[in-house]
């Protein structure tokens, strides 16, 4: 899932300082999971807005996704009416909509965060970088990458005690979970070997990405 | 009606016999044969190893771990009866940990047992409970028959050359040493195995691990979840009278839920905006939401929901509403107050002929629970009116858990978004209360009326 | 001046071959563009240290160049040990500086993947760790030995450095920790640096590892040592990540009457107990904002005159 | 046909909305002028949370019983013979100076509650001074349901507050051997009220034996928020004030004297005198400690005793075996 976080209060009022007719576009699949830009999140900005103008006038609409053309026509029409959309998608989502609504600005209201999973109610976690190239098969379903500070690909840093990352005692040490993994998988030797410099060109490094799938495309 | 019996102890066979004299059929899932549960009372599907069982009610009958203190196997096996010693024998209570009360009659008996027969007992403890009508015979009874009862603050146990024990009992002022024949210790009580069949059947834990008897009713043997009984059988061994009100709790209770009228106020889901996130689900304190993987929603249990809108008010999609809306009360324009049912809704009952007295009103919204409370409440609230009010259980008094605290979560968010917003934070209030503390209440209205 | 001819072995390495025991010590870079910082610094170790550590912003505070201060120092004729981090370059930057150090004369080289900028001084940074320290140990040695950078290319006349790495016997998983040794030494340090030692009975305990192994044979262990000045010092020590100060020495320096001389004493101790552990080839002591000590801590351990290059040489031949 | 509810405090009440709740009529008799008995005048125990005392599992009882169709309510009213046999009783009560006779009662529930030891005991000479800063619990409880957010009574506050436990409670000259049980747990709570208020009160606790009150380290954290405990058998109390308590002391034997601002009498619990009566003309026994106890089972018999009246209960104990006797008469239990 992505994750993502709404931009502080002040922030989204001053991007939306001068507009008197506001369209908030929440989106109804990961942003809502990661209760950043759901349904919910979105009547609370409106009625916060409401609040400061009341002459202000603003609409709330959910499609289920903001990153496919068919979900995004549903609000054409709902932004045509209003000079301005809030976007409480990701960053993908403030994009496409830019792309599918002419002559109108798409103001972002989250900060997409990162690819992660849910760990409690209200917590989520950062789990994958994207790299292009992945090495969980390596490290026992951790990723080095994302979970190491420095992205150490061969054993943790001398900073690692206690199993937290010298960073913040918050943060677990990444080689330990991989290497408690691997311990209780009885797969230890595979630590032993060292592991090259990695091949950034599948990250992001390499400019940005596309996917094609062959038997998809005519 | 069938009851599943999840644990299989030597109390299922009497629970079993109870049972079927009331007409209802037992089945018995061992609790670690025992994987997931879903469904409401009258229709629980029990997923086992082998395979799915069902039943109208579920009884945890697993007990409770009971084991020693680490205090050494050597120093017990002096055998207290038979063993002509003149030497004493020492019971031990609440060592490392604080016996069970039910633990008490057990051990007094043994006293009493042992005095009679003209053995020198020491009843060591750190508070007696006694206040049970025949463990106040007893305790009478053990005195009588001459009993050394002895209240320490600390013990030490030591093993002596012989290996037996020598025991070293200390109070405020004191300190006693027992070179003892027997050393008899209550054992200490861990969740054990009820731990993660508390899990399994999503059930409330308390602070120390154990199902949570939930506090709301203090009944024997209710859970957190609606048609979920657990009997403490490790209790219902040492006290019959527990035992039997424990019986006659399940039917009583179970025989009324399921022939209730529908239930008033119950969650419902809108299927087109569920996200399938999981949050309700993990949020609510009865277990009363079940994914329907074929759907890809989660359900509502009506038959197991309580009302009290934690649901509604996590809920990211806005995909869950309450039946029942309840109107506001009152006519005031300037000061709205949600109320907890169980504290604020009865505190200001009680202060509605001061209030009129003052001339004050108030707009008043009853909530189930604080947990209900969201921030887009209070903002909508303050398009009408000039002060919101919460007024919500006390820490730890929450009837639903922690429906209270979410209620000052969201609160203090929402204070946050006023103040972000250049607003006035004040507008918003929030007050922690019992339904017995009227008065901070009315200070409350008083301090955002004026 | 002493430029190092392109083949010709750094002091240190010639030294540790010879079999003794060497005393290393460290400069840190100033947080300025001022030369004369840097050569005040290395002429105090001149004749008392054989080499000195020159580190790379140091818990990624923004410092002179390592590169540069290291040439400032082989010019006051302290030989520099290069120390290289991967926090703030790619393995573009990291070859290209390093081929530049050679040219320029400087011949031992640590490798580190260096402190995370959240301690630093520029927080806000976008970190680079694009490889790590055993990956940066590997390409160098394989660009020293095979002419092949890490991407594979030809390298004409590549670099010669004597590879170090450090270790830190107090961090845990332990059975980790020893598994990155091993792999270090594999990947080609030829000297490890040890994180500083005050429980010199743990760290004997992981010497018996390292002899058991053999490892000794294979590399040089050179043990780190970090002067104290006051209980506060120490105790700011004890919080940093991967370092272990037991309590006893924290006690031990809040008695102590005078804390500058009880640290100096704590050292002194230190380096004696170390010299008892089988498989140590020196010491490395580090002086943080202290170095004005390091002269007396080397004279009092009895680690002076230091050997000369001619010496060596003569006992070699 | 209706069941007859003889006294309208917790257990009558309680029992009464329960049997209600489940369709049955039903007939509730009350000595004084209002229902709500005892309970009624207690405060919530709560310091910074919850302490679990029990008293918001009564709620809104009074009104839902008061304004229940069902429910016909007499006050002012004493039963005063029963007449028949189970299942169809017929009662005589009498309000003021007129009788009145309900027939067709199925079951009769004896709730006639307790009375608290400061006014049955013979010689509580301290307490009948009246004197400023001596209360009783109950003095302590109204206190507290009338407190507002900062304090619980305007004015300066004490500096010493002794609670004198057992107060009536394991003593032969008071008539009562047995532990009314309920003390220990409401004192206790109301100790930590008056700390939460008044961190600076020194608060003294005066008592011959703890009764466990929650599992867990209770006693340790009320000694841990500064509670002093003192195991002693009080002898007497010199009026002041500031007001003398005089106490032996069990760890040394000795008598102590000390001053407080503030003593309170955690008064147990009695069994009500009226219980003599209504034993005869409801034909139950007594128990050894003179609580009212049932002859045989309540289904043979047709009389239930529900409450303090046969003896000393807390709060959720009392609602509890009310839902159960509900439920018994209601034929869904045993």
């Amino acid at each position: 899932m992505i994750v993502a976080e709404q931009k502080p209060i002040d922030e989204i009022l001053r991007t939306l300082d001068g507009f008197k007719n506001v369209l908030i576009a929440a989106c109804g699949t990961c942003v809502t999971v990661c209760m950043a830009g759901g349904e919910k999140e979105a009547l609370k900005l409106a009625a916060l807005l409401q609040m400061r103008d009341a002459d202000m006038k603003v609409s709330v609409v959910t499609p289920k996704r903001q990153c496919d053309m068919e979900f995004v026509e549903e609000i054409l029409a709902d932004a045509a009416e209003h000079d301005v959309v809030l976007s409480l998608g990701c960053g993908a989502g403030v994009q496409f909509m830019s792309g599918a609504i002419d002559n109108k600005l798409i103001l972002p209201g989250l900060n997409t965060k990162f690819m992660g999973v849910t760990q409690d109610i209200g917590v989520w976690a950062e789990m994958c970088q994207g790299c292009g190239d992945c090495v969980l098969e390596q490290t026992g379903g951790v990723c080095p990458v994302t979970r190491c500070s420095k992205s150490n690909f061969n054993g943790p840093c001398g900073g690692s005690s206690d199993g937290k990352c010298e960073i913040d005692t918050e943060v677990d040490c990444g080689w330990q979970l991989i290497y408690d993994r691997l311990e209780a998988l009885d797969q230890l030797q595979r630590l032993y070997q060292i592991s090259e410099p990695k091949d950034w060109t599948t990250s992001r490094d390499g400019g940005p990405r596309k996917v094609h799938k062959k038997e998809m495309i005519l | 009606m069938t009851i599943a019996l999840v644990g299989s102890t030597p109390v299922n066979v009497i629970l079993e016999k109870e049972f079927a004299a009331a007409q209802m059929e037992t089945i018995t899932v061992k609790s670690n044969e025992l994987q997931r549960v879903s469904g409401h009372i009258g229709d629980f599907r029990l997923q086992t190893l082998d395979g799915e069982r069902r039943a109208g009610v579920i009884v945890v009958t697993e007990p409770p771990e009971a084991k020693l203190p680490g205090i050494g196997h050597a120093l017990l096996d002096s055998d207290p009866v038979s063993h002509p010693h003149t030497k004493p024998v020492v019971l031990l209570m609440d060592y490392e940990q604080e016996s069970r009360q039910f633990m008490t009659p057990v051990a007094l008996e043994l006293a009493l047992f042992l005095a009679r027969r003209r053995r020198t007992v020491f009843f060591l403890k750190r508070s007696v409970k006694t206040a049970g009508t025949d463990q106040e015979r007893l305790y009478q009874e053990a005195r009588g028959a001459g009993v050394v009862f002895v209240d320490y603050d600390q013990v030490q146990i030591a093993e002596t050359d012989q290996g037996f024990a020598h025991v070293s009992a200390q109070d405020e002022s004191q300190s006693l040493e027992i070179g003892p024949c027997s050393l008899i210790v209550a054992e200490t009580i861990h969740p054990g195995k009820t731990g993660a069949l508390a899990d399994c059947l999503k059930l409330r834990r308390d602070r120390w691990g154990f199902i949570d008897e939930y506090k709301h009713y203090l009944y024997p043997v209710m859970t957190s979840r609606r048609g979920v009984y657990a009997i403490d059988t490790l209790r219902a061994c040492c006290e019959p009278e527990y035992l039997e009100e424990a019986i006659a709790a399940v039917i009583g209770d179970s025989a009324e839920q399921l022939t209730a009228d529908a239930n008033l106020l119950y969650v419902e889901l809108d299927k087109e905006k569920c996200a399938f996130c999981y949050t309700c689900y993990r949020a609510c304190p009865h277990a009363a939401l079940t994914p329907n993987q074929a759907e890809a929603v989660m359900e509502p249990w009506e038959e197991a929901c309580f009302g009290c809108g934690i649901c509604v008010s996590m809920c990211p999609a806005n995909a869950l509403q309450l039946t029942l809306e309840k109107p506001a009360q009152g006519a005031s324009q300037s000061v709205q107050i949600f109320c907890c049912e169980n504290s604020g809704d009865t505190a200001i009952s009680r202060l509605q002929e001061d209030l009129a007295h003052e001339g004050l009103t108030v707009s008043q919204v009853s909530v189930t629970c604080g947990g209900e409370i969201t921030v887009e409440r209070l903002l909508q609230a303050l398009r009408q009116y000039e002060k919101v009010i919460a007024a919500v259980c006390m820490d730890d008094a929450c009837q639903h858990f922690d429906g209270n605290r979410r209620a000052c979560a969201q609160t203090e968010r929402a204070v946050s978004m006023l103040e972000a917003a250049g607003l006035e934070p004040g507008r918003i209030r929030f007050v922690q209360l019992s339904q017995g503390m009227p008065r901070l209440l009315h200070e409350e209205i008083r301090e955002a009326l004026l | 001046m002493m430029n190092a001819a392109p083949d010709q072995k750094s002091r240190l390495e010639r030294l540790l071959e010879a079999g003794h025991f060497t005393v290393s010590a460290e400069v840190g870079p100033p947080m300025s563009a001022s030369a004369d910082f840097v050569r005040k610094k290395a002429r105090s170790l001149v004749g008392i240290a054989d080499a000195a550590n020159v580190t790379d912003n140091q818990t990624a505070m923004v410092r002179m160049s390592s590169v540069a201060a290291s040439v400032l120092c082989q010019q006051e004729g302290l030989e520099p040990v290069l120390q290289m981090t991967c926090r703030d370059r790619n393995r573009i930057a990291i070859q290209s500086d390093l081929l530049g150090a050679h040219a320029l004369g400087l011949r031992n080289l640590l490798c580190l993947s260096g402190d995370h900028q959240a301690f630093g001084n520029h927080p806000q940074s976008k970190n680079v760790y694009d490889i790590d320290s055993i990956q940066l140990i590997k390409g160098i040695r394989e660009l020293q030995e095979d002419s092949r950078f890490i991407s594979g290319s030809n390298c004409k006349n590549p670099p010669r450095f004597f590879l170090g790495a450090a270790a830190n016997p107090f961090a845990d998983p332990e059975q980790l920790q020893y598994i990155r040794l091993h792999k270090k030494i594999e990947a080609g340090a030829r000297f490890i640096q040890t994180q500083c030692i005050y429980d010199v009975e743990r760290f004997a305990r992981w010497m018996e590892y390292v002899r058991r192994h053999g490892l000794d044979k294979k590399t040089h262990i050179l043990a780190g040592l970090l002067v104290n000045k006051s209980v506060k010092s120490l105790e700011m020590t004890k919080q940093v990540a991967g370092m272990h100060v037991p309590d006893e020495l924290v006690e031990r320096m809040k008695k102590a009457s005078d804390p500058q001389e009880e640290g100096v004493r704590i050292a002194l101790d230190t380096i004696k107990g170390l010299q008892s552990i089988p498989g140590i080839s020196g010491v490395h002591i580090m002086a943080v904002g202290w170095e004005s000590i390091v002269p007396t801590i080397v004279e009092e351990a009895g680690f002076l005159p230091r050997p000369s290059l001619s010496e060596v040489e003569e006992a070699n031949a | 046909m209706a069941v007859l509810i003889v006294g309208g405090g917790l257990a009558g009440c309680s029992t009464a909305f329960e049997l209600v709740s489940r369709g049955q009529n039903v007939v509730l008799v009350e000595s004084a002028s209002t229902i709500g008995g005892k309970v009624r005048r207690y405060g919530c125990k709560a310091a910074d949370r919850c302490l679990n005392c029990g008293l918001c599992l009564v709620g809104d009882l009074w009104n839902q019983v008061e304004s229940h169709p069902q429910i016909q309510l007499r006050t002012e009213t004493e039963l005063l013979d029963v007449m028949g046999a189970p299942g169809s009783f017929s009662a005589v009560v009498r309000h003021a100076d007129s009788l009145d006779i309900f027939d067709g009662i199925s079951h009769i529930v004896v709730a006639s509650g307790f009375v608290e030891s400061s006014r049955a005991a013979v010689g509580a000479v301290e307490y009948s001074h009246q004197a400023p800063g001596i209360i009783t619990g109950l003095e302590l409880e109204q206190l507290m349901s009338e407190r507002r957010r900062a304090a619980l009574w305007d004015g300066e506050p004490p500096k010493s507050v002794a609670f004198l436990q057992c107060f009536g409670s394991r003593s032969l000259r008071d008539r009562a051997q047995y532990c009314s049980r309920v003390c220990c747990s409401y004192a206790s709570r109301a100790a930590r009220v008056l700390k939460h208020y008044y961190p600076d009160t020194r608060v003294v606790f005066l008592h011959m034996e703890q009764q466990q009150v929650e599992p867990g380290s209770y006693w340790q954290s009320l000694e841990a928020d500064g509670i002093e405990f003192v195991r002693s058998r009080p002898v007497t109390v010199r009026v002041g004030p500031p007001h003398t308590v005089l106490y032996e002391r069990s760890v040394d034997s000795t008598i102590v004297e000390e001053s407080f601002d503030m003593v309170v009498f955690s008064e147990g619990m009695y069994p009500n005198p009226d219980g003599e009566r209504l034993a005869e003309v409801c034909r139950l026994s007594f128990s050894d400690e003179g609580f009212l106890k049932a002859v045989r089972d309540s289904s043979e018999t047709g009389v239930s005793v529900v409450g303090c009246a046969g003896g000393p209960k807390r709060i959720e104990e009392v609602v509890a075996e009310a839902l159960q006797t509900a439920r018994g008469i209601c034929g869904g239990v045993r």
